[in-house]
């Protein structure tokens, strides 16, 4: 598919899916709302307040609050869940004994954590980063963690026999068949990065995004709710493309996708 | 003088009965009397009171009942200032359950919504079962929160009634304006009726240390509160919406001045705190929690009217 | 049957190497290999296929442990990999995420030659082995016979000891045999190395190797012949097969070989215990 | 590592990790105590809580149905995970079109949409299964999608010209190929379902651990509040061992990691 | 060159195949290439490493498509994969999740034969190949030539009108390789096949096949060469070769290889734009 073909047919979705909400929203079917407004707005009034926050300016202040915490938990998640998966898939022992304990602490509630990081971290953009961290660590890390033990046996030998020593196998042989395993898991993690971000606003700030919709969830006012929800998708995308552009970048080696060859 | 720096975490900060905060802030009350303050928003009462034990925030903006709460934890908390003198708590019927749920004493075997198990409006809901003489556990408490869950939960019908606070209760209305109330504690009639006196809801509060290493900035709060009472009471609803930030008040402002109004009378006029109200907090506690009814509290040092009477005596406020 | 006054390169002693295949039962590939190779041999083996050639190899290389019996290298027991040796593997194992020239040059890399150097050095070894202008191509865009040859490169350009491998002439036509069979005489000629060389063309075994050593058909396969090839050095690949002696040899190993392969063919087939 | 000795290795962390915690809970470090007792109470009450509520039976309501909401909610959003990203692979130009909608649903905070699970759903056990859904959904999804794209090409073309129509391709080469990046998704989303389920619980419910956990906070017993999360994390653990099992039923034919060779 | 009366089996007319390397630049391998294959018609392709004769295989099968030119599988223009043919990939293709029965095997299911009867003939395939005691390992457990011979069995099990094969005996020993060809050429006489089949061994080429053609080295390879082997069927692979024709067939076509060879090792190190 081209480009301009693409980027249309991706308009038409997005077209029909808020025709369709404001339809259901506004007309009743079978005598019934199906979306009823108080719990579902329409796009047209959450498309104006979207409108209204950006040409009056006022979301930009908490946009760029949410987007600081959310990279700042990206990275600082995606860079300590790689370094613990390699570090575990390289010493099985290590991996055997902490196994049941890293997964015992990735089902906790981050939620419930959230007073424990106020009060080690404060109420400012710290506890939001350190809730998005616990959410993209293990995603990342769980995934690293596979990746590194996936590679091909024949080509590690091959890095042993050229002389590889255990940082170099890392860095040759190891971290590049790591790789994809690696992006996949960041696609995953950008949006809860967000996630966790938001959430810990919404949990207490002054500030941020999650503050905004707390605020016009707590008068009822869910087109403010799906307002604040759609500036955040838009610019996880954003994020999203920064990491497929580092991806293809790393990954130039791959083969194209076999569906470019039959 | 160089104006110290305070931070308030709110138990919520979009409940009404938390106003008073922050339109002393829009009104700029607290710089006249000589603080900076930065309001936090946290999820609700025991978030904030959290974040102040945990050194995050200063002080506490939230319902008074916390610091009898915590007085059986052995962490002295102290009220300074209270601005709401009713707790604002309603016993809602479910719409679709009006017919068969009369009174407090039908909700024997019912499902109540609560905005969280342990949270006071569990604690409210418990004492009036028990006052109507029924098990307090005869009802089957759901935790609903306070928002769109427990409007969505009870126009459904899937609880019998909730514990509800406004705004939430004024939508309700909205659409079923002949709701069953049991009891409406945003009322001085039905407060006086379930507790036989004023029963203090939401108050400024943190720590006996602070307050005795801060003095002056408790006392800026204090005053800062008290002007704020006395202008809410002698403005319109309008007036009162008009000042307030818009994203508080949101898209239906039929809908919050309703509601604002129903929340008026709740607001304290002095600040000072009912010593009638305080032992009522107690009662109702040790209803709930043998905790509570066994630590022996003393509940004259979870608040202090020290610093509204100063107040009182320095700004000659007019309200009486 | 090697003198054992000179220390010994590679030294298997009845070096036996078992598989675990499903559940609890055990594939003993090869059992009680004797194998020397000394310090500047060249050593071919040849036999049926599936009988633990590669196996061989692999123990030699360190990277197999033998149920039983000594691996000595240099006169030391080897432990982990082998540090001395270079291997050419049977299966492709380039790195598939670099280049031709950066997966030459990185055995230069890893002893810490400089970048600059390492690259011109690996271009030098790609024209050697005639992919001078596939330099920049990864190996999924090389042919089968383009991946074998930049793997000779990666193994050749380190200088290793010992070389071990593994059928490095496979898939290349008889033509690019030949230039590269000269090609690695020339090197060893120049520079002594240990080699230990799988191939199952018995002619080019005899052109190039010292010794040639057969192998029984599996399981359990035992090295069965050990042939010494006095054909004089330096000599021609093509030249070479022209010589009497040549024939005679091939004659002499072709007809043990033979009759292995039969064997082995029919005893792999009803082998108990082998699946 | 011999299994008794490991067993061993695991016991000797979790007994050290408890032996830190009491020891800062109860003892000042330079005048102060690190672990304050109001936020983290300490190992041995947090282990009379658990013992009381397993001797009184009261935890098996709450543990049973949490349980019950975490593995609905695992199986449905692994299979959909599953499915979609199967989809997704083998559409590519579906894919392209939905790529970034995919991306933005992942991106909302689930916190938020919790009156709308309740609305279509109810209270009960369906709405906490619906938020763990979306936790594991997008985890698996992004895993086995990728998976499905990392199939060896030469294997791929092999089924084609073997004759394999596209089922059969599904079934003899994507679907094994991408069963270890599926299984690496699952140890991840074990836990994220649980926690789905809680936080679900914790949002409005009338039973369930979460629903404990809540109530503990309500009155500030954070013993409780960590016995809750003791005895769930410790159920993941058992749900993630039912998982292994599989994984190494169905991934038998792998090589043993390079490991087991030097 | 063949006639054209009879459906040709495959029909490549003029094909080009060009490779998109690194950025903008294309590699042509193949130029021009003519090539067709009769109903019944055992062709050979010989030629210098890296020319491109696993690129025609892969054209023939429908998994490359030319950048000019057609193809035609039973004069129908191909689309997709080639569903009359089976494919014996160079590379190791074989499903690292199955047992080597159920490698073989698989070709039978996907027809929609009940896996217990597949099961059977799989295993009398295996048998053939000499792998009867290997059935349930997977493929990491086989030796190279173990898995090629699995490959072979999976192949022929399907009973496919076109065989495509790319160097199918490699990695197997002379003896083994004969067996195997004979195989073939057992099959291939009782159900006339169309096969295309790439070795580098000239002998092995003259030996099996009805035709042998030639290819020049790349880049931009050409078909050279088109001999016609009038030698007598059924024949046996080692007695042919003693076979007088043979010999001068063998030196003829060995004469254009040769220089061949020579030209592409020169050409393929200085080529302009390969890499
Ligand atoms: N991982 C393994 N598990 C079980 N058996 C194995 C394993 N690796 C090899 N074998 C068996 O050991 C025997 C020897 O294998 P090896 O690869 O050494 O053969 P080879 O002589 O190199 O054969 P070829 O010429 O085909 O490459 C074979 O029968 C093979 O099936
Ligand atoms: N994906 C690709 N991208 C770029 N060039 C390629 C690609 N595949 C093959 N080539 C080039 O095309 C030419 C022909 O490759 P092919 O694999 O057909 O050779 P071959 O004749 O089979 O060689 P061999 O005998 O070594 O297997 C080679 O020069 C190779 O480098
Ligand atoms: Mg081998
Ligand atoms: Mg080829």
């Amino acid at each position: 598919m081209s480009r301009p073909m693409l980027l249309l047919s991706q308009l038409l979705v997005a077209v029909v899916a808020l025709a369709l909400w404001q339809f259901f929203a506004t007309v009743p079917v079978f005598g019934k709302i199906l979306l009823p407004p108080f719990f579902f707005s329409n796009p047209v009034d959450v498309g104006s307040q979207i409108v209204k926050w950006f040409s009056s300016g006022v979301i930009w202040k908490h946009l760029i609050i949410t987007l600081w915490e959310s990279i700042l938990a990206f990275v600082i998640g995606s860079i300590g869940g790689v370094l613990v998966g390699f570090w575990f898939a390289r010493q099985p022992r290590v991996a055997a004994v902490f196994d049941p304990y890293v997964k015992m602490v990735n089902a906790l509630p981050r939620v419930v954590l959230a007073p424990i990081f106020t009060l080690w971290l404060g109420l400012g953009i710290w506890s939001k980063v350190a809730l998005g961290v616990t959410l993209v660590f293990f995603i990342v890390f769980f995934n690293v963690y596979q990746g590194v033990k996936e590679v091909s046996n024949t080509v590690l030998d091959n890095g042993r026999m050229l002389g590889m020593n255990e940082r170099q196998l890392m860095r040759h042989v190891y971290w590049p068949s790591a790789l994809s395993w690696m992006f996949s898991s960041l696609h995953t993690s950008v949006g809860f990065a967000v996630v966790g971000a938001v959430v810990g606003e919404y949990l207490g700030s002054a500030a941020g995004l999650g503050y905004l919709i707390q605020q016009a969830e707590g008068v009822f006012d869910v087109a403010g709710v799906f307002a604040g929800m759609f500036v955040l998708s838009a610019f996880v995308i954003l994020i999203d493309m920064g990491v497929t552009l580092v991806e293809r970048r790393l990954l130039v080696w791959r083969p194209a996708a076999a569906e470019g060859r039959g | 003088t160089a104006q110290s720096k305070v931070t308030i975490a709110v138990g919520g900060g979009a409940c009404l009965c938390y106003l008073p905060t922050v339109l002393a802030k829009q009104l700029g009350e607290y710089e006249k009397a000589g603080v900076a303050v930065e309001l936090v928003d946290l999820k609700g009462g025991s978030d904030a009171l959290k974040a102040v034990l945990g050194g995050s925030a200063d002080v506490v903006s939230g319902y008074f009942d916390h610091c009898v709460n915590l007085a059986a934890k052995k962490q002295e908390l102290q009220s300074f200032v209270i601005y709401d003198r009713y707790p604002g708590l309603v016993l809602v019927v479910s719409p679709s359950r009006t017919s068969e749920i009369k009174s407090v004493k039908d909700l024997a075997g019912k499902k109540v919504g609560v905005s969280a198990p342990g949270s006071s409006t569990d604690f409210f809901l418990k004492y009036l079962l028990k006052k109507n003489g029924l098990d307090p556990t005869s009802a089957a408490v759901i935790g609903v929160g306070l928002g769109a869950t427990a409007v969505a939960a009870m126009q459904q019908g899937q609880i019998d009634a909730a514990v509800m606070l406004d705004p939430s209760v004024t939508v309700l209305q909205g659409s079923h304006p002949d709701l069953k109330i049991l009891a409406d504690t945003r009322t001085q009639k039905d407060t006086l009726a379930v507790f036989g006196g004023e029963y203090p809801g939401g108050a400024l509060y943190t720590t006996t240390a602070w307050i005795n290493s801060h003095e002056k900035e408790v006392q800026a709060l204090t005053n800062a509160i008290v002007n704020t009472l006395a202008w809410i009471h002698s403005h319109s609803p309008e007036e009162i919406m008009a000042k307030m930030p818009e994203g508080m008040v949101g898209k239906d402002k039929e809908l919050y001045l309703a509601a604002l109004k129903n929340t008026i009378p709740m607001y304290s006029e002095t600040g000072k705190m009912d010593p009638k109200g305080a032992e009522a907090v107690l009662a109702v506690f040790s209803e709930g929690s043998p905790e509570v009814a066994k630590a022996n509290i003393d509940v004259t040092k979870t608040w202090t009217n020290k610093y509204v009477e100063q107040a009182r005596k320095t700004t000659g406020t007019s309200s009486k | 049957m090697a003198d054992t006054a000179q220390p010994m390169a590679v030294a298997l002693d009845s070096a036996t190497v078992a598989f675990r295949v499903a559940g609890d039962r055990v594939y003993t590939a090869v059992e009680k290999a004797n194998l020397s190779v000394a310090h500047g041999e060249f050593v071919a083996i040849v036999g049926p296929t599936g009988c633990g050639k590669s196996t061989l190899l692999n123990v030699a290389a360190g990277l197999l442990k033998p149920a039983a019996g000594s691996v000595k290298i240099f006169d030391q027991p080897l432990t982990g990999s082998n540090r001395d040796a270079g291997y050419l593997f049977q299966a492709d194992a380039l790195f598939p995420w670099k280049t031709a020239i950066d997966n030459v040059a990185i055995g230069l890399e890893i002893k810490g030659a400089p970048r600059e150097q390492a690259l011109q050095r690996a271009h030098g070894w790609l024209t050697s082995v005639g992919l001078g202008a596939f330099a920049n191509r990864y190996p999924h865009m090389l042919s089968g016979g383009q991946r074998k040859r930049v793997g000779l490169a990666q193994v050749l350009i380190r200088d290793p000891k010992i070389l071990l491998m593994d059928e490095p002439f496979g898939p290349l036509d008889a033509q690019t045999r030949q230039i590269m069979g000269n090609l690695l005489l020339e090197l060893w000629n120049a520079d002594r190395k240990a080699v230990l060389f799988v191939t199952h063309d018995l002619e080019e075994a005899i052109a190039l190797a010292d010794r040639v050593v057969i192998m029984s058909a599996g399981p359990s396969a035992r090295i069965i012949g050990d042939w010494r090839v006095k054909l004089p050095r330096p000599r021609d690949i093509s030249e070479v097969r022209m010589e009497k002696d040549f024939h005679e040899l091939h004659r002499e190993i072709w007809g043990v070989l033979k009759d292995e392969v039969m064997k082995g063919y029919v005893q792999s087939t009803q082998a108990v215990g082998a699946g």
